[in-house]
């Protein structure tokens, strides 16, 4: 007899929703040298996907852009998927 | 950010939309509460996010419920803990849905009995789950599915029923205010008993703007006056900064309604109504912070 | 010990003996008794509960999902428009596997008002994955209320019960009850799947439609192996404290050439039926149904089944009738009796037997 | 089986006079069951409870229309209800009163004045004289069940001693 599944009880797990990452249609690019290490965009990322290094985890960012728009530096440019150099 | 840990308790991602407000004010609210914590879903769009059998994006007990019974299922959390001698945080977080309309109820019966719970209502002012139906939180002239010609009645005002219950803490915060947000959860979770807070939440799709101006809307709301920010220990009143800001000062309403595609539309003598409502509002806050 | 008590008061005596943790409940007549009765309890000190006097059934349930799913045990009672009103929660607590137990008092359904007995109530809450008894005297109340912690705690179970009881005929009756100290009859809880923030995991979050139904499959599973464990319950009862149940409470049935079916009060007074029908030369034996979910395998032979139905679905039939029908292939004289407290009499009773027309239905009271 | 029909008002106590003639049965091995009628009434509306009393486990749980003995607790009653309806040949009245009244004559009639019993000895709650347990002592001296045990049914469930002095003077004075 199969194993029993008595519940829906879940597990946590990087990666639980699918790499969100491909939702994406404008990607974040940090200029390393405008950035001052505020750290305003990992405050307001609403997943989490920026780390203490300011390094932005792609597999995972839906880009909805609010870091481009908080960085008090405009360090951080909205740059179309596919284009692989910023404009 | 000073006075959380770097520590997450969501794993990346979510399945919330891009810009997600309320994926932005659980993520911190979590940092605040720390580990031993259970979070108390009724259905709204945190219930849908967290990812689909067997697997989950939250990385701390979550107990979905049903959409009437958030704080009722977090009192008997709240009492079975004390009985085991455990002091894990119990926090409701639902929609205005769950909380203004269906859920209200529920958490009248909580608060009155002084369960020892915080009661987070995130507030995207419709039924964002379902696709933005109206809810009673739905600000006059919002159109949504259902009420596509804009709302006609008034927001519900949700933080006066609540303060008529005399509970030891409630708070109003905003996604925009993230650091504020923090305190006030950190705040609320240092005192035993009944602690509501009700947090404005804007919503890219719902709202109709584009997602990387979450915060610029939610810092909006604020400065208008129209989200009034604030706490209340038992009787005692304090507003916060930039709220007192907004009664100085205020950005003109039409610049809020401006950015957002739900108020188009929006007629002048709504526009009246709203400026009246708010006005009373801040005024009434005004004389209560007063102490008048 | 040996005293009087009514129904209600001995569901919470037996309460009191399971000593749950957390006990969350709204006053509804003729259940209110029993929430009194613990209140009391819990004021006097001699029972430990957390007693959560919620502002409706519905936050009842609510309260009591939350409580059990910390691991530690819960209780609630409720009636009528109180279980109606709490049914989304009443199946939340079977599908979220919670070994809850709850008295209900059963009472008919408005409009009009009307606070008698009557059946339609729980079993309008027969497809949710609770387990359900039917009882029929005060002694009766308090040993399934014992047995329902200990069934609905079993690890095999995993699942909710619900004890059922006449409103006023058996909830404000006094008789006589013998209380037990019950020693280890109910083993301390062990929820496997209870919260630990330690082991952090999401409960009933979304699940695909390539996933649900073994998840509701499982509860079926449970169902049928509470068969065994409710068994074993209730010769471990018998053995500890002397009194026998069984699936049905069976009187006069082994030569009976007809069979009075029924669930609760009326099926002890169906036996007083039986008396005076032998007496008169008809075989008659008086088959009382105590458990509904999981229903029973009923030993009916080729006899002749009149079925008492306290309870009805529009448009279709008696609940009863319609389940032996279903689950036998017999058919059956099914008469609707003591609806909304009907008065019913054993003269009655036997009045049915006497003119019974198997394969047809009955309103008593009702002229044809 | 012996069935008794009780009288008497709602607030009066009636229900307890069942619950005490049930354990006052019990106390002396019997079984025993008492069933109060529940309608719709409030205090002050006549009321109806059924006790029933025998040797073997009691299986009846619909009214009485037979009674073996109407028991009334509260003699203006008998302008608004007849008491007497369906009992049998030999059946026996308890009327709570100074005299047979006039509407009783005819029955198998016992009478005590138990409202002036209550008053006698101060036995009064919110105003009102208590009857359910003086009517226990009556009941024990009609044979019904022991004295001993309907006084012990009295003190399991009250403490105040006025209740069982109040039964045992009933007892005394039923004519």
């Amino acid at each position: 007899m199969a194993e029993r599944e008595r519940l829906a009880i879940s597990r946590p797990k990087e990666g639980a929703c699918g790499n969100t990452g491909t939702w994406r249609v404008f990607r974040p690019v940090v200029d390393k040298e405008k950035c001052n290490s505020c750290g305003m965009c990992a405050m307001y990322c609403p997943d989490g996907v920026i780390d203490e290094n300011y390094e932005i985890d792609l597999v995972f960012c839906k880009g909805c852009g609010i870091c481009a728009t908080e960085c008090p530096k405009k360090a951080i440019e909205m740059v179309r998927e596919g284009n692989t150099t910023s404009q | 950010m000073s006075g959380t840990s770097a520590t997450e308790y969501i794993c990346k991602c979510t399945s919330a939309c891009a810009g997600c407000s309320s994926s932005l004010i659980l993520r911190h609210v979590l940092k605040a509460a720390g580990p031993d914590t259970v979070l108390v879903v009724p259905a709204c769009c945190t219930s849908v996010l967290q990812g689909v059998w067997p697997n989950t994006a939250f990385n701390i007990p979550i107990y979905n419920v049903a959409f009437a019974a958030a704080a009722a299922v977090a009192s008997g959390m709240a009492a079975a803990f004390e009985s085991l001698g455990k002091n894990t945080n119990v926090i409701a977080y639902a929609g205005d849905g769950g909380t203004v309309d269906i859920g209200i109820q529920a958490i009248s019966g909580a608060l009155e009995r002084e369960t020892n719970f915080l009661y987070i209502c995130y507030d995207n002012e419709a039924y964002g789950n379902t696709g933005m139906q109206r809810s009673g939180s739905t600000p006059m002239g919002a159109r949504t599915t259902t009420t596509p010609g804009g709302k006609t009645h008034k927001k519900k005002d949700l933080d006066r029923i609540i303060a008529a219950h005399h509970l030891p803490y409630m708070a109003t915060a905003c996604s925009a205010y993230p650091q504020d947000l923090v305190k006030k959860v950190q705040k609320a979770l240092s005192i035993k008993g009944p602690k509501f807070m009700h947090i404005l939440a804007p919503c890219p799709p719902g709202w109709r703007y584009d997602s990387s101006q979450t915060i610029e809307i939610g810092k909006m709301a604020v400065k208008t006056g129209l989200w009034a920010m604030y706490e209340r220990e038992y009787d005692n009143l304090t507003i916060n900064g930039p709220t007192k800001a907004a009664m100085i000062k205020p950005t003109p309403l039409e610049d809020y309604f401006k950015m957002q595609g739900r108020f188009s539309g929006l007629k002048e003598e709504q526009i009246r109504t709203i400026r009246g409502e708010m006005e009373r509002n801040l005024r009434m806050l005004k004389a209560e912070a007063e102490g008048c | 010990m040996l005293t009087i008590s009514t129904g209600n008061n001995a569901v919470a005596a037996a309460v009191k003996q399971a000593n749950p943790a957390v006990v969350a409940a709204y006053p509804i007549t003729p259940q209110t008794e029993i929430v009194e009765q613990i209140a009391n309890f819990v004021t006097n000190g001699s029972l430990k509960s957390k007693y959560i006097p919620v502002e409706s059934e519905h936050s009842a349930m609510a309260a009591c999902i939350g409580a059990s799913i910390t691991g530690v045990r819960t209780f609630t009672a409720t009636s009528s428009h109180g279980l109606l009103y709490m049914h989304e929660m009443v199946n939340w607590a079977a599908g979220a596997r919670l070994p809850i137990v709850m008295a209900n008092v059963n009472r008919a359904l408005g409009p009009g008002w009307n606070v008698w007995a009557e059946h339609t109530d729980s079993l309008q809450a027969r497809d949710t994955g609770w387990l359900q008894v039917y009882v029929a005297t005060v002694q009766e109340a308090y040993d399934a209320t014992l047995m329902a912690f200990r069934i609905a705690e079993d690890r095999r179970v995993y699942l909710p019960v619900m004890i059922n009881l006449d409103g006023f005929s058996l909830s404000h009756i006094t008789q006589q009850l013998e209380e037990n100290e019950i020693g280890d009859f109910i083993p301390p809880l062990v929820l496997d799947h209870a919260i630990d923030t330690k082991n952090p995991a999401g409960y009933g979050c979304m699940t695909s439609s390539s996933d649900y139904f073994r998840i509701r499959y499982d509860i079926e599973r449970s169902m049928r192996d509470s068969v065994g464990v409710i068994r074993e319950t209730e010769e471990a009862f018998s053995k500890s404290f002397g009194r026998s149940y069984s699936w049905t409470e069976d009187y006069q049935t082994e030569d009976a050439e007809i069979l009075i079916l029924s669930m609760g009060t009326l099926g002890k007074e169906a036996e007083v039926a039986v008396d005076i029908l032998r007496e008169e030369g008809i075989k008659a034996g008086a088959m009382r149904v105590r458990w509904i979910r999981p229903f029973p395998n009923l030993n009916l032979g080729d006899r002749e089944l009149v079925v008492i139905d306290r309870n009805y679905s529009f448009g279709f039939g008696g609940i009863l009738a319609a389940s032996v029908r279903a689950k036998t292939g017999r058919e059956c004289y099914n008469v609707i009796a003591g609806i909304g407290g009907q008065e019913v009499t054993y003269m009655d009773i036997a009045g049915f037997v006497r003119n019974r027309r198997i394969g047809e239905e009955s309103w008593f009271g009702v002229d044809a | 089986m012996y069935e008794i029909r009780l009288h008497s008002r709602g607030g009066q106590g009636g229900v307890t006079a069942a619950k005490l003639m049930a354990l006052a049965a019990f106390r002396d091995g019997k079984y025993a069951t008492a069933a109060p009628f529940y309608g719709a009434e409030r205090r002050g509306a006549p009321i109806v409870s059924f006790i029933r009393i025998d040797d073997k486990p009691i299986k009846i749980y619909s009214q009485i229309h037979n009674p073996d003995l109407v028991v009334v607790l509260d003699p203006s009653i008998l302008d608004l209800v007849n008491v007497f309806d369906g009992l049998k040949p030999d059946g026996k009245v308890l009327i709570n009163a100074p005299e047979v009244p006039e509407k009783a004559s005819g029955y198998n009639v016992y009478y005590v004045d138990l409202t002036g019993i209550a008053l006698k000895i101060n036995l009064i709650v919110a105003g009102n004289p208590i009857l359910n347990t003086p009517v226990i002592g009556a009941l024990a001296k009609m044979g019904l069940f022991s004295r001993e045990s309907a006084i012990d049914a009295i003190k399991e469930m009250f403490s105040d001693e006025r209740n069982h002095k109040a039964a045992l003077m009933a007892y005394e004075e039923l004519i």
